[in-house]
């Protein structure tokens, strides 16, 4: 824990590392695992590799974005998993009426259920992990029940596109991913909404007392989360060709706070790291990754997985004083 | 023999020297105050003593033995027992189990002797006036009562040694009363006994020796008879004796600014809340300071928040400027010109994450921004302003609040009031815990802020700094107006006979 | 043989086409009746039947699975049937069932998510004297004592003839991926065996370079097989332990910029999507995996029930799509 | 203890009329809010005793009992620890972990079946205890970290989950399916472990120090409350609580399924929650973290009984009953900070 001992070696340099660590770890640890990669992994520095993992990354980085947000106000929301497999369920259902009504009903789910959650949260004043639990056990019964369960291939190739096709060699998925993580840091460092949301997460009381509209705020973070959450379902139903509300975004909860949390976020509030966030999301992917190319199996990535997460957090930690 | 002894202790905060090598020493059925201005060091010192703080340097004796104490449970079980300033208890669990928690009786099994507790915890508490239900929660006791509680869950156990840090700051007059008699039994019985309080009457009707801290060093030690009160007050500013009896202790001037003729910009109308405010009402015209008085638990910090909307009332009203502040919320009173700097600074007033910037503007986000998207511009143009005229010292705008010290704290959240264009300032304990050039500051911005046309309404606890601060006092006992102070009768006297007047009890 | 059943399942265009049909091989092997088992004569069509589904319906041979068996019920006139899914997990699956015993169920038929664990539930049921037949995976457990009869595919078998098709397909040489299903169930560990033995026995010039669980679902198939062909640009061959995993495949192929046919794509079930794939080019072959359970388990029943002695392994026999037949045959698939 | 026997002169009491009134209302809220679920769970019972026939069945009630058995113990973990103020989400994946080392270890005894699980899942509670009570890591993220590290484990030591390991002892399989009075050995384990949850943190010092911590972890300490190790042992007992639910379930599965647990977790803290216990801690009953079990394993059986309805209802109802309990929780709260 503590470093003083080492005082025959110039403190400053431990002082440094110190202070250095907790914002760009993540960093750190993508290069070395990029790499090893480099070293050990054949193939791996290709364009088309990249490729692969981004767009897999996609979709946590979409969800995990409006997850951050969320952890930013002190809240978490455990149905972002549940929300992606709502706008599954919705997506073979309207598409005949166009590639625009199945997108537009698709995120219309999710401002429903941001609006309940943060409905819940804002108003009546649950603890968000509890409001979202709510919605985490129903919301994916729901989606599960509309679609009758089944899996419905996907043939509009309109809305493939969105899963599939390419811009200017890049992914579409990915560009819009890109968008998100664009939008997102905008908002949150240039924005009223931004700041305000920084300022509830940092101390809701002071925020009330200098006359924030905090309950719109805070509902609005859980529609933004949710709507971010469908648009990542709607993209992996267009990337997998098809919905499977049983099965998409399956702890994809997890997989987001992780990402968040690993970025720098703390859980406490009042701070959102939106590059560190897509650094953590993609530190995990990599992870996953590197095992699979060495054809290692999940057994030996959940438990790197979990070292990663207590180095990660342990290392970003606030250090309190008392 | 002393009891309690520390040499040369000192302790680092980030940024602060809390504790800068004090020495003190407890003698045996002695009650020593220990005294200083706020963030002097004195809650610091108890806290190293009773093994919360590790101390940076220094020793801890106890009854001649060097000791360190590594948690609050070593110091007591070696018979140092403590009642912290914040009432320390778990508000959801039951009077009688924080009465015992840690010490219950146990029956044959090992197991808690429910009934047992209960019937002590009665009887132990009738014995300080406190003849409530013990199985309900501490929480919805009233803050007094739970005092007594933390009292009584100190003495109970065979201590050696009781300290009380500010015991009666939360405690009624015959309270206070109760816990003089309970002072003195364990005097008698030869208990040492440190105690913490702010009020000098208080000081000189029970203890018999004084350490008097300032800014983290020991200013003096000695029998508390043979210090004269005013000495007493300049050791505890730091200020000359003769310069305390021509200024006052504040930074005030003193000249009343307010215009008799003008409308008033503030218009409260008998506010009703239960159990806390009734038929609250007064007015604050432009470019007056009104203070509000009374002791704690008078029901003055939820006036003023009841008038920054943040209170909930059953009934009356608020103007503004002549216009009346419907439905009231923060949102509405900010917008109305009303702004309003909470008693509890950390907990309600800064967003300690954010930097400087970021609390400055964060109540006038809209004005600096153009369809969502704020303006650095702007922000730096209203940033700038109020750090200079604030004399905020920051290393930069872009530094978090939380490093700063408590009296830059306090500026920042003044600037973002300021920064909103009040026509109505509400200020709840402006210089509570910071330090003395600060507050002096803060005191004569109170001032020009008045002169330039604001309506003040100002709360504060140190009864010389309402008195040369106001130009008017409201009393309020129990939440109820028992008086005004105008002109000639803005004195300490004025206002101490105000608040002791028995007026009828309506509720 | 029934012929006149199958108007079940969606994909069922001819009334035969999809029957599950019992391999001649398994009518010597030993039998079960009545009388070993203990219980008494019912009529089914008054009796209550249970119908307890492992997973969920996402996949169509789960799908077709519980509808064959709806379908049979109804046309055999039996009026209480409950079927429940445990939507994939096993512990709702173990107290569904329990519960159906204790509703008074006198027939049990199991699709069961994993072919350990079922003890309690045996426990129970011969409590009761119900017979459980599990269809499509095998409990490992005894036969005639702790549930009657197990009617399914030899699924060693599906994966040899997956072998089989795999090396024709890659010209006996290169290398090829396994795509496993779930673990814990007999279908994964006999279809990884059936191939892998069968590929060391024909054809030693294919190599088996990665293996990496799909758990039978096709979004995770699509996402293994992504990461696969980064790190194995040169892979020949995809053998997917099931349809769906194949298809997820076959979309990360073309997500790669792959060609029909550059990678060859087996795998084992028989669905719609599947065999379509075979005329699109994508797939070289797709054992079948009749998941069609219904005429011949209420057959079964009727005949135990009869005082009739029932094979205690009831293996059905599939067939197999491949270039030659995927076009013409595609009505069967379901 | 001694007491140093002090008593203050004479005071007038400090209670008023309105006050006593205050009181005796804050007592009910207090009960219904506490006893809410168990209200709601009889209110559910008696609607399906009369309606559904099947459900009036002894062996029906014993089935919900057997099968709630497991998640009644990791309810009764869980609630420990988030009265504390805590989470622990690593209890599904120590479940699973404990039913594989149970039946691998069964093969040397019924003691070996319970030992292994017990020090295994129990020295992962301690590490997850030490860390979150030592470093300040936030529960949530530990317990996370956890929950990846157990399962892989699991994966590890069964060939990535396709290698079960079956019950060697009958003894051990005896205890999983045998029963006394008609009700399972389980069930039996479970009511008397709970009854003991039930003293523990009503009349034990540890008990209250449970309530202390969450309720104010600085006031806690302050009062000296061993506030580190109260935080270690409830995430022990949590871990224990976890791999002995694992091995009681191999024990009546007869093998150490490897499919389990996934999401366990979450039901199991959504059962707490029902069950009144308060996620910010300092507040809840054991009593109350049954009843909210119990209501989820009844909703299930009753979809069931409901003859062919789709059984993602299930999901969707437990969902409503969750959040209506829970608004229906925060505005009695309310209420009672009111009064
Ligand atoms: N935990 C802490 N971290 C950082 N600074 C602290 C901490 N506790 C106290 N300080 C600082 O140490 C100094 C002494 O504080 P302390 O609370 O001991 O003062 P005090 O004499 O008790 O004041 P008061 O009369 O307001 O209670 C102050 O400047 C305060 O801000
Ligand atoms: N947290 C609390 N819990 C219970 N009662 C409280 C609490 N805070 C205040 N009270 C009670 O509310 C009443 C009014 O308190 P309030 O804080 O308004 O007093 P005040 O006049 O503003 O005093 P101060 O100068 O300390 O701010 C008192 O009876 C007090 O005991
Ligand atoms: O045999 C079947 C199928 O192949 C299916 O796709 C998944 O479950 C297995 O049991
Ligand atoms: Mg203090
Ligand atoms: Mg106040």
């Amino acid at each position: 824990m503590s470093t003083e001992t080492m005082a025959t070696r110039p403190v400053v340099d431990a002082a440094r590392i110190r202070a250095w660590l907790p914002k760009y770890g993540v960093y750190a640890a993508i290069v070395l695992l990029v790499v090893y990669n480099i070293f050990f992994t054949p193939y791996f520095a290709t364009w088309s590799n990249l490729r692969i993992q981004l767009i897999q990354v996609a979709p946590i980085v979409i969800v995990a974005l409006g997850m951050a947000l969320v952890i930013g106000t002190e809240g978490i929301d455990l149905s972002v998993g549940s929300v992606m497999a709502l706008a599954a369920a919705f997506i073979p259902l309207y598409l005949g009426y166009g590639v625009v009504a199945a997108i537009l009903v698709a995120l219309l789910a999710g401002v429903a259920v941001g609006l309940i959650n943060g409905i819940l949260v804002a108003r009546v004043g649950l603890q968000p992990i509890v409001a979202t639990l709510a919605l985490f056990v129903g919301g994916r019964g729901l989606a599960v029940v509309i679609s009758e369960g089944k899996l419905v291939d996907i043939r509009n190739a309109d809305f493939l596109y969105l899963g599939s096709g390419d811009l200017l060699g890049i992914p579409v998925l990915v560009w819009i991913a890109a968008l998100m993580v664009l939008v997102v840091g905008f908002v949150v460092r240039r924005t009223v909404f931004g700041r305000r949301l920084l300022a509830i997460g940092g101390n809701r009381p002071a925020a009330e007392l200098a006359g924030l509209p905090v309950k719109r705020v805070l509902i609005t973070v859980y529609v933004v989360c949710a709507v971010l959450a469908s648009i990542a379902g709607l993209l992996s139903v267009a990337r997998i060709q098809s919905s499977d509300a049983s099965s998409v975004g399956l702890l994809i909860e997890l997989s987001a706070i992780t990402a968040v949390v690993v970025g720098g976020t703390p859980l406490t509030g009042g701070k959102v790291r939106v590059l560190g966030t897509v650094a953590g999301a993609l530190l995990m992917q990599l992870v996953i990754a590197t095992m699979i190319k060495h054809n290692l199996q999940p057994s030996t990535t959940e438990m790197v997985q979990a070292v990663i997460i207590l180095i990660a957090v342990y290392v970003a930690r606030e250090r309190k004083t008392r | 023999m002393a009891l309690l002894e520390v040499v040369d202790v000192s302790k680092i905060f980030p940024g602060v020297r809390a504790l800068d090598s004090v020495s003190f020493t407890l003698q045996p059925g002695e009650v020593h105050a220990l005294v200083g201005e706020n963030g002097a060091g004195k809650s610091t010192l108890i806290k190293v003593l009773t093994g919360v703080y590790k101390p940076d340097g220094g020793e801890l004796r106890y009854q001649d033995e060097a000791v360190q104490f590594g948690t609050p449970m070593d110091a007591q079980r070696a018979g140092i027992s403590t009642i912290y300033q914040e009432v320390n208890l778990v508000p959801l669990m039951s009077v009688a189990q924080n009465l015992f928690l840690g010490r219950e009786p146990r029956n044959a099994l090992g197991l808690i002797d429910r009934g047992r507790m209960d019937r002590e915890a009665r009887e132990v508490l009738a014995g300080y006036g406190v003849t409530t239900d013990v199985r309900r929660q501490l929480g919805t006791l009233a803050l007094g009562a739970q005092q007594m509680v933390a009292l009584a869950r100190a003495v109970m156990i065979d201590a050696k040694v009781v300290i009380m840090d500010e015991p009666t700051s939360s405690l009624e007059p015959r309270e206070v009363q109760t816990l003089f008699g309970v002072i003195r039994e364990l005097h008698a019985k030869g208990i040492g006994i440190v105690y913490v309080s702010h009020r000098l009457d208080e000081l000189y009707e029970i203890c018999d020796a004084v350490t008097i801290l300032r800014d983290g060093k020991l200013v003096h030690t000695g029998k508390l008879a043979d210090l004269e009160r005013i000495k007493l007050v300049s050791l505890m500013l730091g200020r000359d004796m003769a310069e305390v009896r021509r200024e006052g202790a504040t930074a005030f001037s003193g000249s009343a600014t307010g215009d008799e003729q003008a409308a008033p910009v503030l218009r409260v109308r008998e506010l009703n809340s239960r159990h806390k405010l009734h038929d609250v009402t007064f007015d604050v015209r432009p470019g007056e300071v009104v203070g509000l008085g009374g002791l704690l638990g008078a029901g003055r910090s939820e006036t003023v928040k009841a008038v920054g909307g943040a209170y909930h009332l059953d009934s009356g009203t608020v103007e503004v400027d002549g216009k009346e502040l419907k439905k009231p919320t923060p949102v509405r009173a900010v917008r109305a010109g009303v702004a309003v700097q909470p008693e509890d600074r950390k907990a309600e007033g800064i967003v300690p994450g954010l930097s400087v910037r970021e609390n400055i503007a964060l109540a006038v986000l809209p004005r600096v921004s153009r369809g969502g998207f704020v303006s650095d511009a702007k922000i730096d143009e209203i940033v700038d302003k109020y750090m200079k005229r604030l004399r905020i010292k920051a290393s930069s705008p872009d530094q978090a609040v939380g490093d700063l010290s408590g009296g830059n704290q306090q500026k920042v959240l003044l600037a973002r009031l300021l920064a909103t264009g009040p026509k109505v300032l509400l200020l709840d304990e402006p210089t509570r815990g910071i330090d003395v050039g600060a507050k002096a500051e803060v005191q004569s911005l109170i001032d020009e802020l008045a002169a330039e046309g604001l309506g003040v309404v100002l709360v504060s606890s140190d009864a010389e700094e309402l008195i040369e601060g106001s130009d008017r006092v409201v009393v309020l006992r129990d939440g109820v107006v028992v008086g005004t102070l105008t002109g000639a009768e803005v004195t300490t006297e004025d206002l101490m006979s105000t608040i002791a007047t028995e007026a009828p009890r309506e509720h | 043989k029934s012929e006149d059943d199958g108007t079940a399942s969606s994909g069922a265009a001819a009334p035969s086409a999809g029957a599950q049909v019992v391999q001649s091989a398994s009518a010597g092997g030993p039998t079960c009746t009545l009388d070993q088992y203990g219980g008494t004569k019912i009529d089914l069509k008054t009796a209550k039947v249970g119908f307890s589904q492992s997973e969920k319906e996402a996949n169509p041979f789960r799908i077709a699975e519980t509808q064959s068996i709806k379908d049979e019920a109804a046309k055999l006139g039996i009026t209480s049937l409950t079927t429940t899914n445990a939507n994939s997990q096993f512990n709702k699956q173990i107290s569904d069932v329990e519960q159906m015993i204790d509703s008074g169920v006198q027939l049990l038929v199991i699709a069961p998510l994993n072919s350990d664990g079922w003890d309690s539930v045996f426990a129970k049921a011969s409590a009761k004297k119900v017979p459980i037949i599990t269809i499509d995976r095998k409990i490992n457990a005894t036969a005639c004592k702790d549930y009657l009869t197990f009617i399914g595919s030899d699924f060693a078998e599906q994966g040899k003839r997956a072998a089989d098709e795999m090396a024709k397909a890659m010209g006996n040489k290169g290398k090829v991926a396994i795509l496993l299903g779930s673990p814990g169930n007999n279908v994964t560990t006999l279809r990884t065996s059936g191939f892998k033995d069968q590929i060391a026995k024909i054809a030693p010039d294919i190599q088996v370079v990665f293996e990496q669980t799909g758990n039978f679902s096709r979004e995770e198939g699509q996402k293994v097989t992504e990461q696969l062909l980064q790190s194995n640009p040169d892979i020949n061959g995809i053998y997917g332990e099931n349809d769906e995993m194949a298809l997820g495949a076959i979309t990360a192929l073309k997500g790669a910029a792959k060609k029909a046919g550059d990678v060859k794509v087996v795998s084992i079930d028989g669905t719609k999507g599947a065999v379509q794939a075979i005329v699109d080019g994508w797939a070289s072959a797709v054992i079948e995996s009749n998941p069609r359970f219904g005429p011949l388990a209420f057959e079964t029943a009727t005949k135990f029930f009869g005082g009739e002695p029932v094979g205690q392994d009831i293996i059905i026999q599939d067939r197999q799509y491949g270039t030659d037949n995927a076009k013409t045959d595609i009505s069967s698939a379901y | 203890m001694t007491m140093t026997n002090v008593s203050g002169p004479e005071t007038p009491a400090i209670v008023a009329e309105d006050v006593r009134k205050a009181e005796r209302t804050d007592r009910i809220v207090g009960t219904v809010q506490r006893q809410g679920a168990l209200a709601v769970l009889v209110v559910v019972v008696l609607i399906a005793l009369a309606t559904f026939p099947n459900f009036r069945s002894f062996d029906n009630a014993a089935t919900i009992l057997v099968a709630a058995a497991p998640p009644m113990l990791i309810a009764l973990g869980m609630t420990f620890v988030i009265i504390t103020g805590g989470i622990d989400l690593s209890v599904g994946s120590l479940y699973v972990l404990g039913g594989v080392l149970a039946a691998w270890a069964s093969q040397y005894g019924v003691l070996a079946a319970f030992l292994l699980p017990l020090a295994v899942c129990g020295a992962i509670g301690l590490a997850n205890g030490v860390i979150i009570a030592y470093t300040r890591m936030a529960p949530f993220i530990v317990t996370l970290a956890a929950l990846l590290g157990a399962r892989g484990l699991m994966r590890a030591i069964s060939s990535e989950g396709s290698e079960t390991y079956l019950v060697q002892s009958d003894a051990f399989r005896k205890l999983g399916n045998g029963s006394f009075l008609d009700i399972g050995y389980q069930v039996w384990l479970v009511a008397a472990l709970v009854l003991i949850g039930i003293v523990v943190l009503a009349r034990s010092r540890f008990g209250a120090s449970v309530y202390a911590v969450g309720g104010s972890e600085d006031a806690a300490s302050l009062m000296g409350v061993p506030v580190r190790r109260t935080k270690v042992w409830v995430y022990v007992l949590s871990g224990l609580l976890a791999g002995l639910a694992g091995a009681i379930n191999a024990a009546k599965l007869g093998s150490g399924v490897t499919v389990l647990g996934v999401g366990m977790e979450l039901d199991a803290i959504a059962a707490v929650v029902i069950g009144g216990t308060l996620l910010t801690g300092g507040a809840g009953t054991i009593a109350g973290t049954i009843a909210g079990v119990l209501l989820l394993g009844v909703i299930q059986n009753l979809i069931n009984q409901v003859g062919n309805l789709n059984s993602n209802w299930q999901q969707v109802i437990s969902g409503a009953f969750l959040a209506l309990v829970v608004v229906v929780q925060t505005y009695l709260a309310r209420l009672r900070r009111v009064t």
